[in-house]
Formats: C-alpha cells, sequence, structure tokens
C-alpha cells in the first residue's frame, strides 16, 4: 500500500514540496474518496441481507450472523455477545420473548438462560449474501435480458456512428443550399430533453408499431444531434486537400467517406462510440415506456421490476445494478485513453 | 370506429417493419403483472401449473415495474394496445378499457357471488360487466414496535383509542428510546383518507364530482401538519419528495427509528421478512376520530382488457385464477388478504409464515375490515379518487415543508383537483 | 499524348475576379511553369485544371476533348499538393495503389507500377511506412510517386517544393527536371519562385492579378521581358529601373544625370523606364562614368560582390560584381552601362519596340 | 527569394496518437467485423457513383444527410411539431385527433399570475417554482461545475505519476447512469444514510440532508457536479495540453508568480474550452432530471422541483396526465433554451472563425 502511494504521490520534478504540490495532492485524495467511495459503498452493500441494508448505522462491510448447531435444536441458532452481571459470553438464541431472550450456552445445551435484549449484541462475521446475486440469475432471465441491452447498445451505436458521420461529412466537407438551416436545427434540437417529449414520441412509437420492440428503442435515439456536432467538428480540421488528392485519384465521394474521412475521424468516432455505448447501456426512461414484454427487456428494464407498487427489492437492485455497472467500466478502461485524445482533436479545442 | 383505423395503421406499419415487433400469436395470453414481493413468483407457479393442464394457451408472463403499470399502461391502451390481462391499482379510472368477461365465463354467478363486492371497484359506473378480480384485498392500518413500547414501559393503546391517544403514547416511547419520531405515514392520499373518514370526511359529492375539502380532511390534515411541526411524525417521508411521488416509512419502521407506522396489509410480509428477529410488531388497525376508526380498502386488481385478441383464453386464465381453491394458495403464500368471500368467510387460511408476528397481524386487519366507515367504503369505487389523493399529499406536503399555510393547502386541493377534472374531459 | 488547352478561362468568387480571361496551349510533353506573385490566380488556374474548381466561363481541352464538365476523377489528371496532402493513415504503398485501386486495375499490376515508381523515386525501403514517419523530402517523393504510378495524361504540381528548405529543395528541383526528361510527360508546374521556375520550366507562364503577362521560355523572359512587372519579377536579385526622359536622343534620369544611349532604337522623347539588371553593370575603369553612386552596403559573396549604392540625386542602384573588388563604404564609384544590356519600357509598361 | 515569403500552412498531419488509435481499433473490431463492412461499402460504390455523376455533389449531400435527418425527422422534429400541437389541446387523450382543441389556453393557464414575482399568486403556482429552482440551479450549478472543473484539469495537467489513474478516477462517474447517482447519493444523504452514521461518531449533530432545504437544494447541485465533473475537466484538460509549453516557461524566466500566470496565460488560452464546457454545463443544467428526481424527487416540499420534473409529472407520470398542460410548460422552456442555442451558435462561428484565421 505504502508502495503504491509512494509510487502515486511521488512527483517528477523531486524538489521539495511547493504549496500547489499540497493542493494537488489535497484536491486528488478528496477526488478518490468522493468520487470512488460511493462505488465502492455501492459495491459492498450489494453484497448486504435486505435486514442489513436497512439498517443504522450502516456497516462499510457485509457481516452475516454467526450460527452454532445446538444438540437439541434442529436448526442452527444464531450467536450472541451477551454482556451482564455475569460477565462477557457468547450465547446461542433460541427464541425471543419480548424484551427478553431465551439462550443457550452452546456448550451446554440443557439450561435456558433469560437474558435482557438490550444486553445481547449479534455475534456477526463478515459474509457475502451472495444470494442476492444468484437469486435473480435464476428467477431472473439475466441473459435474454443482457442479449438484448447488447442489441441495443451495439446496434444503436452502429448506426449512431454510420449515420452521425455521413451527416457530419456533408455538413463539414459540403458547400450546399439549406446547410446553414440544417446545422441550426441540429443545434437548436441539442438541447431537447427526452422527457419534455414522450408523449408524442410515445404516439409516434406505437404509431408506426415499435412498441415493445428494440428498434422503437433504438431508433430514437440515433439521430443525436451531439454527435453530429461533435464529428463535424472534428471534420472541419481535415484540411481539404486530402480529399481533393482522393478525388483526383479517381475516388468516388463515397469512397473519400469510406476510406479516406471516417478512419483520419477516428478519434473523434471512439469518443462518440464511448458515449453512446455508456448511454445506450444505461438508457432507462425510454425503454422503461418502450419496453413491456419481457421478451424485450433490457437489464436495466428488467432490473426495476424489482420495485414494486409498495416495496423495493433493493438488495436485488444493488447486485444487479453492479453487475450491469461491469461492462461500460471494461468499455471504459480499455478505451479510456482515446478519451481525451478525441475530446482534444474534436474541435472542443 | 377510430380506434379500429389506428389499429389497421399500426398493423400495416408493423407489416413495414417486417418481424420487428413481436406480434401476439393466437393462443397466446400476455399477463402484465408488478410484484411487491413474492407474488410474482407465486403466479409464475400458477400460472404453470395452468399451462400443463391446458397445453393450448400459452399464458406469458410480463414481471413489470410499478411504474410501468402506473404510468404506462394508461397509453398503450389509449393506443389500443397492451397486454391481454394486466395487475392494476388504478382499476376504477381505466375502467374503460376494461373487458367485459361475462359472456366467456362458464359461472358468472360465481364471480357475481364472491368477487361481487368489489365489481363495482374496477367497472365504468352503472355497469354490471364482470372485468376481473381483486387478487388482494389491502386495509389501511397501523403497526406498533411491541418491543420499543415494553422497553418504555407504555401500554399499547387498545382498539378504541383515537388519533390522538396513540401519537400521545408513540410520543411518549419516542421520548424514553429516543427514536427518530413518534410514528410516520406513508406519503400518500390514499393513505390519509381512511383517517379523514374517522373524522367525518367525505370527498363525494351526491352527482360524484368531487366536493371541496371538507372539515373532516382539514381536521386530520391540521393534525398531521401539527405533529409534523413538533417532531411526532417523521418529517422525511412527506417532506422528502414533490407531487403525488409516493414514499413509503416501512424501513423507518423496520430499523425501529419509529414505534408506530400507519400502513397497510401489504406490509405484512415485508415486515416479517424484513425485521425478523429484531423485535415484536403487532398490527393495530386504524386509530378512531369522531366519526369511526375507519382505514380504506383497496387492492390490486387483475382485469382483462378489451383489446386482446383471443377472449375465450383470457376468461379461461381468469377463470383458474379466480377459482377458490387458486385464490386460497395464492393468499396463503402471498400473505395477502383474499377479496374472494368464500375463501375469506371459509377462513382457516394457513398462512405461508413460520413468523409469529404474521398470523395475529393478518387476523386484526380482517377484524379492522368491519370498522371501514361508509365513507371510505365509497372512495375505492369513485373514479376521481387518484386525482383527490395526488392533491392532498402534494398540497399538505408543501404545508409541512412551510410552503403554504393550511388554508391555501385548500384551495390548491380543490383547485387541483378541479383541473384534474377538467383535463380528463369532465365525464 | 498531353495537350491542354484553355481558351477563355475566367473564375470570379463573388464580386472578385481571380481570372480575367486566360488562353494558353500546354504542349504534350512540355513542363511549363505558372509563376507569379501570391494572389495572381496560377493556383486557382491549375485547380481548374484538374477540376477541382469550375471556371466561370472559358473551356479546358485535353488532347482535343473539351473536358469542362467533367469531374476531376475523370479527366485522367495527377496532382502534387503543396501539403502533399498524403493519406495519414494509409503507408506509402497503400497511398499509392489507392488510385488504382479506384480505377478497379489488377493487383499484380498495381504492384508492378509501384515497384517501378519506387525504384524510380528511391523510396524502396519505405514502402511500409506511414507518411507521419517520413522526412519532408521522403513526403515529397511519395506524393510525387504516387502521381507517377497513375501514368496520368499530365502531371499537375502545385508549389511541391515549397515546404522544403531550401537545400533540399534546390536537390529536388534537379531531381524534378530529371523525372521530366525521363517521363516524357507533360507537367504544369505552379509556384512563386522565379528561381524555381528559370531552372525548370521548358516554358514559364507569368501572371499577374488574373491575367498573363507573357509566356515564353525562361532565357527569353529574361533577356527580353514583355514588359515591368516580367522585367521585375524575374532574375535575381530584381533589375534596375530608373525614370527617364528622353531628350534629343539622351536619356535624362530623373533629377540627374544623362546617359548617352546613341545608337539605341529609343523615341526621340517621351517618359521611358530604363531596366538594367544588377549584373549588367560594370566598375568604371575611366574617368567618364555613365553612372556615379555611392556605395551603402557590400555583401561579398565571394564569387560576386552585391554592391548597394545612391546614386547623387538619390536612387538607389544596385550592382552585382564579378570577383571581390576592392570597395569600401562610403566610396564613390562609377559604373559604366553597356547599352546592349539595356531594357527600355514606354510610359504604359510596355517594352518599346527594337529592344 | 522574394523578400515577402508568404506564410504557408504546415502540412496537415493528424494528432501523433490517430495512428495508434486506427491500428487499435483495427485489431480490436478484427477481421470478423470490418471484411462484411468493407464488402458492403464495396458493394454500394457502382450505384453512388452512378448517383454522384447524375446529381453532382449537391446529390451527394443529401445521400449522405439522408439517413440522419430522416430518422431525426420522425423522432426528433415530429415529436416537436406534434408537442407544439398539443400545447393547443385540452383532455387525456394519446392522439392529437382524439383531442380537443382549446387554442392558447394552456398558456394563459401557465402564465396565469397576479404577481409574478411570487409563484403563490400563480394559477399553477408549481410551474413558476420549478421556474424559479431551475434558473437558481443553473446559475450556481454551472459556476462551482465550472470552477471545480477547472481546478480538476489544472491539477491533472501537472506532471503527475499515474496520469491516467487520476484522470480515470474523476472521469468514472460519468459512466455511472443517472438513476445509480441518484440511488447511491440518496443512500448516503438519508437521515439514516452513510454520511450522517460518519459524522455522528465525530461529534457532529446528524443532519437531515435532503429534508432540510437548503441542504436538498445544494445536495441536488452536489450530486450533478459529481456526475458530469469528469467530463467537462476532460475537455478543459485537452485545451490545457494544447497550450505551448515555451509559454510557461518564459513566464517562468520572468518570475512571474503562479497566480498570475494563470490569470493572465493559462485563463485566455483556455477560454474557447472554457466557452464550450460553459454551453455544454448551460444546457445540461437546465435539462436537470434524472439524477435530481432520484435522489430528493423535487422535495422537501418543492424545494428541488425542477421543470423537466415538472413537465414529466404533469404529462406523463401523474394517473391523470394532462399533456396539454405539459407540452405548453415545455414549449416556453423550449424558448428558454433557444436563447442558450443562439449564444451557442455565436460561440461557435467565433471559434471557427478564429480557427480560419490561425
Amino acid at each position: 500500500m505504502s508502495r503504491v502511494s509512494a509510487f502515486l504521490f511521488r512527483r517528477r520534478g523531486g524538489k521539495g514540496w511547493h504549496w500547489t504540490d499540497v493542493v494537488t495532492f489535497g484536491w486528488l485524495f478528496f477526488g478518490v474518496i468522493v468520487m470512488f467511495g460511493p462505488a465502492l459503498w455501492l459495491i459492498m452493500s450489494s453484497f448486504k441481507s435486505p435486514a442489513q441494508l436497512a439498517e443504522f448505522p450502516p456497516t462499510a462491510l457485509p457481516y452475516e450472523s454467526r450460527t452454532v448447531v445446538v444438540e437439541g435444536y434442529d436448526k442452527p441458532l444464531p450467536l450472541f455477545i451477551v454482556t451482564d452481571e455475569a460477565g462477557t459470553r457468547t450465547l446461542a438464541e433460541v427464541r425471543r420473548v419480548g424484551t427478553t431472550a431465551q439462550m443457550v450456552d452452546p456448550a451446554n445445551s440443557g439450561e435456558i438462560q433469560r437474558v435482557n435484549i438490550a444486553n445481547r449484541v449479534p455475534d456477526r462475521q463478515v459474509g457475502f449474501a451472495w444470494d442476492n446475486y444468484v437469486q435473480p440469475f435464476l428467477a431472473f432471465d439475466f441473459m435474454l435480458y443482457l442479449k438484448n441491452s447488447v442489441f441495443v447498445t451495439v446496434v444503436a451505436t452502429l448506426i449512431t456512428l454510420l449515420t452521425n458521420s455521413m451527416a457530419a461529412f456533408a455538413l463539414s466537407k459540403y458547400e450546399f443550399r439549406g446547410r446553414n438551416a440544417v446545422m441550426l436545427t441540429v443545434l437548436a434540437t441539442l438541447m431537447i430533453p427526452l422527457s419534455v417529449i414522450l408523449v408524442p414520441l410515445y404516439s409516434i412509437i406505437s404509431a408506426v408499431g415499435l412498441f415493445n420492440s428494440l428498434w422503437g428503442v433504438i431508433l430514437p435515439t440515433v439521430a443525436t444531434p451531439t454527435g453530429i456536432f461533435l464529428l463535424r467538428q472534428y471534420m472541419l480540421t481535415i484540411p481539404d486537400e486530402l480529399l481533393e488528392a482522393a478525388r483526383m485519384d479517381h475516388a468516388s465521394e463515397w469512397q473519400i467517406y469510406w476510406r479516406i474521412v471516417l478512419p483520419l475521424t477516428a478519434p473523434a468516432l471512439a469518443v462518440l462510440g464511448i458515449f453512446s455505448v455508456v448511454w445506450r447501456w444505461n438508457d432507462f426512461l425510454w425503454p422503461l415506456i418502450v419496453l413491456s414484454r419481457k421478451e424485450v427487456y433490457t437489464l436495466q428494464v428488467g432490473l426495476n421490476t424489482y420495485a414494486g407498487e409498495l416495496n423495493v427489492q433493493w438488495h436485488f437492485i444493488l447486485a444487479m445494478t453492479v453487475v450491469t455497472m461491469i461492462p461500460v467500466v471494461i468499455v471504459f478502461l480499455f478505451l479510456q485513453r482515446f478519451i481525451t485524445t478525441g475530446i482534444a482533436g474534436s474541435g472542443l479545442k | 370506429m377510430i380506434p379500429t383505423m389506428k389499429r389497421t395503421m399500426t398493423a400495416l406499419a408493423a407489416l413495414g417493419f417486417g418481424m420487428m415487433t413481436s406480434a401476439a400469436w393466437a393462443g397466446d395470453v400476455r399477463v402484465m403483472w408488478y410484484s411487491d414481493g413474492v407474488e410474482g413468483e407465486v403466479i409464475a407457479d400458477l400460472l404453470n401449473r395452468f399451462m400443463e393442464q391446458n397445453p393450448d394457451i400459452n399464458v406469458i408472463l410480463d414481471n413489470v415495474a410499478y411504474k410501468v403499470v402506473q404510468e404506462q399502461l394508461q397509453i398503450q391502451l389509449e393506443a389500443g394496445t397492451g397486454p391481454d390481462i394486466a395487475r392494476v391499482t388504478n382499476l376504477k379510472a381505466l375502467a374503460s378499457h376494461w373487458l367485459d368477461l361475462t359472456p366467456h365465463l362458464q359461472d358468472p354467478a360465481y364471480w357475481e357471488a364472491n368477487f361481487g363486492d368489489y365489481a363495482d371497484w374496477m367497472r365504468e359506473d352503472g355497469s354490471t360487466a364482470i372485468n376481473g378480480f381483486l387478487t388482494q384485498l389491502t386495509l389501511t392500518g397501523g403497526f406498533a414496535n411491541k418491543t420499543l413500547f415494553e422497553q418504555a414501559g407504555v401500554a399499547i393503546p387498545g382498539d378504541d383509542a383515537t388519533w390522538d391517544d396513540w401519537i400521545a403514547a408513540a410520543s411518549e416511547v419516542q421520548a424514553s428510546q429516543q427514536t427518530a419520531a413518534a410514528f410516520a405515514i406513508d406519503r400518500s392520499g390514499h393513505r390519509i383518507s381512511g383517517p379523514n373518514a374517522s373524522y367525518g370526511a367525505n370527498y363525494i359529492g351526491p352527482d360524484r364530482a368531487p366536493l371541496p375539502v371538507d372539515a373532516g380532511t382539514k381536521a386530520f390534515a391540521e393534525k398531521l401538519v401539527a405533529w409534523t411541526n413538533d417532531g411526532k411524525m417523521l418529517k422525511d417521508t412527506w417532506v422528502s419528495a414533490s407531487g403525488s411521488t409516493y414514499r413509503a416509512a416501512a424501513d423507518d419502521f423496520i430499523n425501529a427509528a419509529i414505534p408506530f407506522y400507519y400502513s397497510g396489509s401489504w406490509q405484512v410480509a415485508n415486515l416479517s421478512t424484513k425485521i425478523g428477529d429484531g423485535f415484536d410488531w403487532v398490527a393495530t388497525g386504524s386509530p378512531c376520530g369522531t366519526a369511526g376508526c375507519s382505514g380504506l380498502g383497496g387492492g390490486a386488481g387483475l382485469v382483462a382488457i378489451k383489446y386482446t385478441q383471443n377472449p375465450e383464453d383470457v376468461a379461461k386464465v381468469m377463470e383458474y385464477l379466480g377459482s377458490a381453491a387458486v385464490v386460497k394458495e395464492f393468499s396463503e403464500r402471498t400473505l395477502f388478504l383474499p377479496a374472494h368471500k368464500g375463501v375469506a368467510s371459509a377462513g382457516g387460511l394457513a398462512w405461508a409464515s413460520e413468523d409469529p408476528n404474521v398470523g395475529p397481524a393478518l387476523d386484526k386487519f380482517v377484524e379492522a375490515s368491519g370498522d371501514i366507515v361508509p365513507a371510505a367504503a365509497a372512495l375505492p369505487a369513485w373514479k376521481w379518487g387518484s386525482a383527490y389523493y395526488g392533491a392532498l399529499a402534494n398540497r399538505i406536503s408543501q404545508v409541512m415543508a412551510g410552503e403554504l399555510t393550511l388554508d391555501d393547502a385548500y384551495a390548491r386541493i380543490d383547485a387541483d383537483v378541479a383541473e384534474a377534472v377538467a383535463a380528463a374531459g369532465g365525464n | 499524348m498531353g495537350q491542354i488547352s484553355l481558351k477563355g478561362i475566367k473564375k470570379s468568387f463573388g464580386a472578385v475576379d481571380v481570372l480575367k480571361g486566360i488562353d494558353l496551349e500546354v504542349g504534350d510533353g512540355e513542363l511549363v511553369v505558372f509563376v507569379g506573385p501570391s494572389g495572381c490566380g496560377k493556383s486557382t488556374l491549375l485547380r481548374m485544371i484538374a477540376g477541382l474548381d469550375q471556371p466561370t466561363a472559358g473551356t479546358i481541352a485535353i488532347n482535343g476533348t473539351d473536358v469542362t464538365p467533367r469531374s476531376a476523377a475523370d479527366r485522367g489528371l495527377a496532382m502534387v499538393f503543396q501539403s502533399y496532402a498524403l493519406y495519414p493513415h494509409m503507408s506509402v504503398r497503400q497511398n499509392m495503389a489507392f488510385g488504382l485501386q479506384n480505377t478497379r486495375m489488377a493487383r499484380a499490376e498495381i504492384d508492378a507500377r509501384i515497384a517501378d515508381a519506387a525504384r524510380l523515386l528511391e523510396i524502396e525501403p519505405l514502402l511500409e511506412r506511414r507518411p507521419g514517419q517520413l522526412s519532408g523530402g521522403q513526403r515529397q517523393r511519395v506524393a510525387i510517386g504516387r502521381a507517377i504510378v497513375r501514368r496520368p495524361t499530365a502531371f499537375l504540381l502545385d508549389e511541391p517544393l515549397s515546404n522544403l528548405d531550401a537545400e533540399l529543395r534546390v536537390s529536388m528541383r534537379a531531381e524534378l527536371s530529371a523525372l521530366h526528361a525521363r517521363l516524357g510527360a507533360t507537367m504544369v508546374h505552379v509556384t512563386h519562385d522565379q528561381v524555381e521556375a528559370m531552372t525548370m520550366a521548358d516554358r514559364i507562364v507569368v501572371l499577374r492579378a488574373g491575367r498573363i503577362e507573357q509566356v515564353d521560355t525562361p532565357l527569353n523572359l529574361y533577356n527580353r521581358p514583355a514588359n515591368l512587372f516580367v522585367a521585375g519579377f524575374i532574375g535575381a536579385p530584381g533589375m534596375n529601373m530608373f525614370g527617364a526622359t528622353m531628350a534629343r536622343g539622351v536619356a535624362r534620369l530623373e533629377g540627374g544625370p544623362e546617359i548617352d544611349l546613341g545608337g539605341l532604337p529609343l523615341p526621340p522623347s517621351g517618359a521611358v523606364t530604363l531596366g538594367i539588371r544588377p549584373q549588367h553593370l560594370l566598375l568604371s575603369e575611366g574617368v567618364e562614368a555613365d553612372l556615379t553612386a555611392k556605395v551603402d552596403l557590400i555583401e561579398a559573396l565571394g564569387s560576386e560582390t552585391v554592391v548597394h549604392a545612391t546614386l547623387n540625386e538619390g536612387a538607389k542602384l544596385l550592382a552585382v560584381l564579378p570577383g571581390q573588388p576592392a570597395l569600401a563604404r562610403g566610396d564613390v564609384v562609377g559604373f559604366d552601362v553597356d547599352p546592349a544590356m539595356v531594357h527600355a519600357f514606354g510610359a504604359d509598361g510596355v517594352r518599346l519596340a527594337g529592344f | 527569394m522574394p523578400a515577402s515569403m508568404p506564410m504557408w500552412p504546415r502540412p496537415w498531419l493528424p494528432p501523433a496518437e490517430t495512428e495508434g488509435i486506427v491500428a487499435q481499433l483495427k485489431q480490436m473490431a478484427g477481421a470478423v467485423v470490418t471484411a462484411p463492412l468493407g464488402w458492403a461499402a464495396r458493394a454500394i460504390d457502382p450505384p453512388l457513383r452512378l448517383w454522384q455523376r447524375l446529381t453532382g455533389t449537391g446529390g451527394m449531400a443529401a445521400f449522405f444527410l439522408l439517413p440522419n435527418m430522416a430518422i431525426f425527422g420522425v423522432f426528433v422534429l415530429l415529436p416537436l411539431v406534434i408537442n407544439f400541437a398539443y400545447s393547443m389541446t385540452t383532455g387525456g387523450a394519446l392522439f392529437l385527433s382524439d383531442r380537443e382543441y382549446v387554442g392558447a389556453a394552456q398558456y394563459a393557464q401557465l402564465l396565469d399570475c397576479d404577481d409574478y414575482t411570487d409563484p403563490s399568486t400563480c394559477a399553477q403556482d408549481q410551474f413558476w417554482t420549478a421556474l424559479a429552482n431551475t434558473a437558481l440551479f443553473v446559475v450556481l450549478q454551472v459556476s462551482l461545475l465550472i470552477v471545480t472543473a477547472t481546478i480538476t484539469a489544472l491539477i491533472l495537467n501537472r506532471e503527475l505519476r499515474a496520469r491516467s489513474f487520476w484522470r480515470a478516477v474523476f472521469f468514472f462517474p460519468v459512466l455511472l447512469s443517472p438513476v445509480v447517482v441518484g440511488l447511491i447519493w440518496r443512500w448516503i444523504l438519508q437521515r439514516d444514510g452513510l454520511l450522517n452514521a460518519m459524522i455522528i461518531p465525530m461529534g457532529l449533530d446528524p443532519v437531515n440532508w435532503l429534508i432540510e432545504r437548503n441542504w436538498a437544494f445544494a445536495a441536488a447541485i452536489g450530486v450533478t457536479i459529481w456526475a458530469h465533473l469528469g467530463f467537462y475537466a476532460l475537455i478543459l484538460l485537452a485545451g490545457l495540453q494544447a497550450i505551448p509549453k515555451d509559454l510557461y516557461e518564459a513566464a517562468e524566466m520572468d518570475g512571474t508568480k503562479p497566480g498570475r500566470v494563470f490569470w493572465r496565460i493559462t485563463l485566455p488560452l483556455l477560454m474557447p474550452n472554457l466557452l464550450v464546457v460553459i454551453v455544454l454545463a448551460l444546457i445540461r443544467a437546465v435539462q436537470v432530471f434524472d439524477e435530481a428526481f432520484v435522489l430528493t424527487g423535487g422535495g422537501p416540499g418543492t424545494a428541488t422541483l425542477f421543470l423537466t420534473q415538472y413537465i414529466y409529472e404533469v404529462g406523463f407520470a401523474s394517473l391523470l396526465k394532462n399533456p396539454g398542460l405539459a407540452a405548453a410548460a415545455s414549449i416556453l422552456m423550449g424558448a428558454v433554451l433557444v436563447v442558450l442555442t443562439l449564444i451557442q451558435l455565436a460561440i461557435s462561428r467565433r471559434n471557427e472563425k478564429k480557427g480560419k484565421l490561425k
């Protein structure tokens, strides 16, 4: 651990500590706690039993009660640490009646002791409620939902990349009448939140028969103004001479797009791709509205079936949330270095 | 006429999109179901058994979030689509979309006899249709943390204790046991409507149009606000959201942060699982007001939807699920109160729980159902119920948050309800 | 075959007329250089030949066929861009193959052509590299290679040497000339550098402000510039220009000395401009110098010496003298003028008849 | 050589990383994906060449725009148009044909106030409360976000070990779904949540973070910053990395103090990125919904009720939906957004011009 921190905190300059260094590491330390802490806590909590989730104060680690099999009793009995005038000892609880618990010494099962419940605390050990993970996999069509989620994410991302880059190509490399009007429309809709057009969008989806279809989830999300904007800004930095060289090389406009512009836009495409994957994977509100048949549920929608009218089965939701986070994190780990390059180059500078 | 055109359009569009949509096949019956607890698994078991007996009918169970039933189902129905059967709580407001099963049932008289009492909750005013049945009867009522009361040395108030008595007792416990508050009520207009009725409130006018907020509602609302302000009522539940958002305080009760909790019978299974051996708890029925000691009935209904392609199969599924043996098993396994007259009056339900607190609690709710006052009994079958509940929760919580005065809130509630009625076309 | 003929080419961008009517014939196998100051329209003209821009008026014919409406892809020309415009994501080989693949050429043929061009340009070891990994000169060769493999009707070169450092530019210049000699193909070369134009061209087209000023071989341009602009543009350092007034066959320089230019076909009277190249001023041996000037600055280059001087009348004068004459700043020296080397232009700037 | 040697543009080369990325992507995608894609791209080339010959570049522009604009038109523009039509109608029906035309009545209803400074005098008091909340939220959230993102970018731009690790730390929440973000923080901030459990042992009084009006509002701001900080910090970081190092070296030679370096060198050169960040952050702040909705549900009372939530609840979530009123509210909101769009446009225009001058 100390070696890790020595590595992380060692300064390249190697000179003495300037106040800016103090601020830097203060901020970074704070960042790790505040940024990672909550996620770590989410993961820990996903291993807690329902009762433990409702507990206050919450514990950092998931615990489970220690039990013991005592002669004369069919089921394992939970162990408690009892502290009273007779001293501190570990007893197994047989039953509790009001404020009094009937307990036995596991070693000496004959004698029932009566203990005030205020004097005992459960004897617990760190234990992971794997059931939170196992149960949904058994009861819940996880593989089906995963398939749907992957389909939506992959197809939506591919369509997004293709159609947005084509549009961005036209908007950045051609002069034509109405170009500014198109650009203006795209920019204006950049800021229309989905929640505002839910009802009309829903009526369109249901009119074209895409209700309860994964395409109903995919299509409204792929024509992202953000994507066009990002890609166009990047394409503006590609010199027109390259396109002219290709024209001299007998290339058609389509080939210019496909073989010259598209590969050169790779960093911006990577950025849009990452965001598209993250967005589509995490999409919740819209799929929830469009999909109400289990064959077409995505993970996020399937997860939400644990939210009932009166009760929410948090332990399952937490566990499945952790599971659904994994692919996004993996995608990020693989592509994270492209993000900076892509943003740097995408004309956002 | 218009809906037919729309469906033709939809069908044409579906053709255009080829196999993108999974069209319902004849013989398929889709059930849209939400779960609060284990009932999803239980119904899946029951339906599997049904399919073994009826191999020609394929029942598909779509477990959805409650939000879907609450928010999206209505829009699906408007569009003339939707499942064949759905478990719904907003029964009355959507009544025009339900299928009349009468011509498809083998024995309508059985349905009339056993589910007839609640049939009005789900059919349009004046109709005699059989649209479905209640999967469970719910009744609002209180729960007390017996262990906390005992530790505080405070006696649990008796059956005819008033709300004031209960809150006074719970406050003593709060003071002695240092709990966060004395009590909590779920954030829901439905939840406070039973107590309102106990103070003489009535929402329904002679023409079945909504009445302005009356003295009974005001009496209880004033108490709630006062209790919130002096820290007796847990502030979090009501104040922590805006609009008509539902918030339950069950976790606070489970966590022993409140000695008294006013919710309803559906919580029994939940409390049993989560409290386990943590403390003893009892169901208390509803405390009394000046006009009675009423809770508010309710329930989730399983209804057939009239846009189905194969009503005969739907009727078969409904007949199976509504049969006495199935209702009994469902109730026993889910710890829900049955809404089936025969099953309820026969008694002897073998509750599938080892928790000693469960049986007495459920029995208490059955007993308390006799205390429902007429004004409360009429509410589930009233179409503007949801509008009224929503406005109550929305505005009273604003008073608790210090944003409105009570008088302003009453005026706002009346205006909100009137607006909702107007927006819905006023019919 | 690679004849290009331009007829009445005009080009306007909005209200700005960039080209004001260009007529030009480029013969097969000829290396023609367009030269002129920036903004003269030379690059625009080249792009119109290429098909990358459309003329506002006029026709372009290649080998007698009117190609004006054809797109760049269909004119059979190849172009080398100033920035080389190599596809950065392709290897050198792919860069060269791209244009051939677009014409659906057989793979074996493509490989053979690339191998030929690579050998010719000595870039064989670079074939698998990316443009980013090449030096400027190497990129230049690749850009030329990409044009060569196409076996085009004509090569269009848009300031291909301007991004190279001075030394490399000189050697590439020679290589390009050698290449032209070897390929025998028509080349149209655009440059703003008159040295480049002089050293490479079969014929030079001097452009200014959208018009052709003169078309001729390099030496003819040097020896017989058609007007003041060409005279000033061609040759380095630039020609000395003196305004003069003719009176009785004697030229009187502005406010100063008279030079007897007997025997020259000068008009008997009126204003003329006399041009004398710095190389054509000789140090006067005798007392009777044609021009007397005071030396301001001396740039000794070894083989020659550049003298900046001021005439008594205040006009500046530049002379390039052979060898290393013993001069110092402040010296007053006399220069002789060889009348045969004097250029004379009329008031309209056009070379006077008889010169 | 002529004295006025023109400034020729340097030959364009993509950022050095591009080639690596292309190679990587190719490897990752593998022949399985690229082969059919390449085949498809080749297959549609001949018909497209014909199309190009027939219609010229104008036709090609249309071709490239068509797929996106078709989808865009049906699923973005059309709903906006329908929404406008909705705002002129009343009733609970979904299809326009079933709705009753009422003209501007919904707008009148929304704008019906006795005193515009006091939402409680308005017929739709919660609309005005939401509007006021949104305005305050936008101002506070955006300014705080900019400051924290700038600090983070400055720090990440220092010569740190494991810089990509630190970058990932701050970027990571961007990957989480807004619902998850809201849930996590609700658990941390609720009365019996993690934060109170942590401060009680420190001898502090627990605070009901989501129930106290000001704390709840602050929580909404803090959590949205938490979720988006990384994205904006990265844009700013890209800008910082583009600032030539020799400027700093020159400043160091001059003995300039760090604060002065920041105000006089870093900030002016960072301005283009900063403007982009401000505009994007403004847009996102006006649209604030998911995280805040899950976190506070608009409470306490209506202290964190924002416009989008109001529209969502009125038009969609409540049992008695009023899509007409919601549509009218969204059109009014749109009017505000159009103003922001114009600002955005002006900025990007200016940047483009600057780029051309360079």
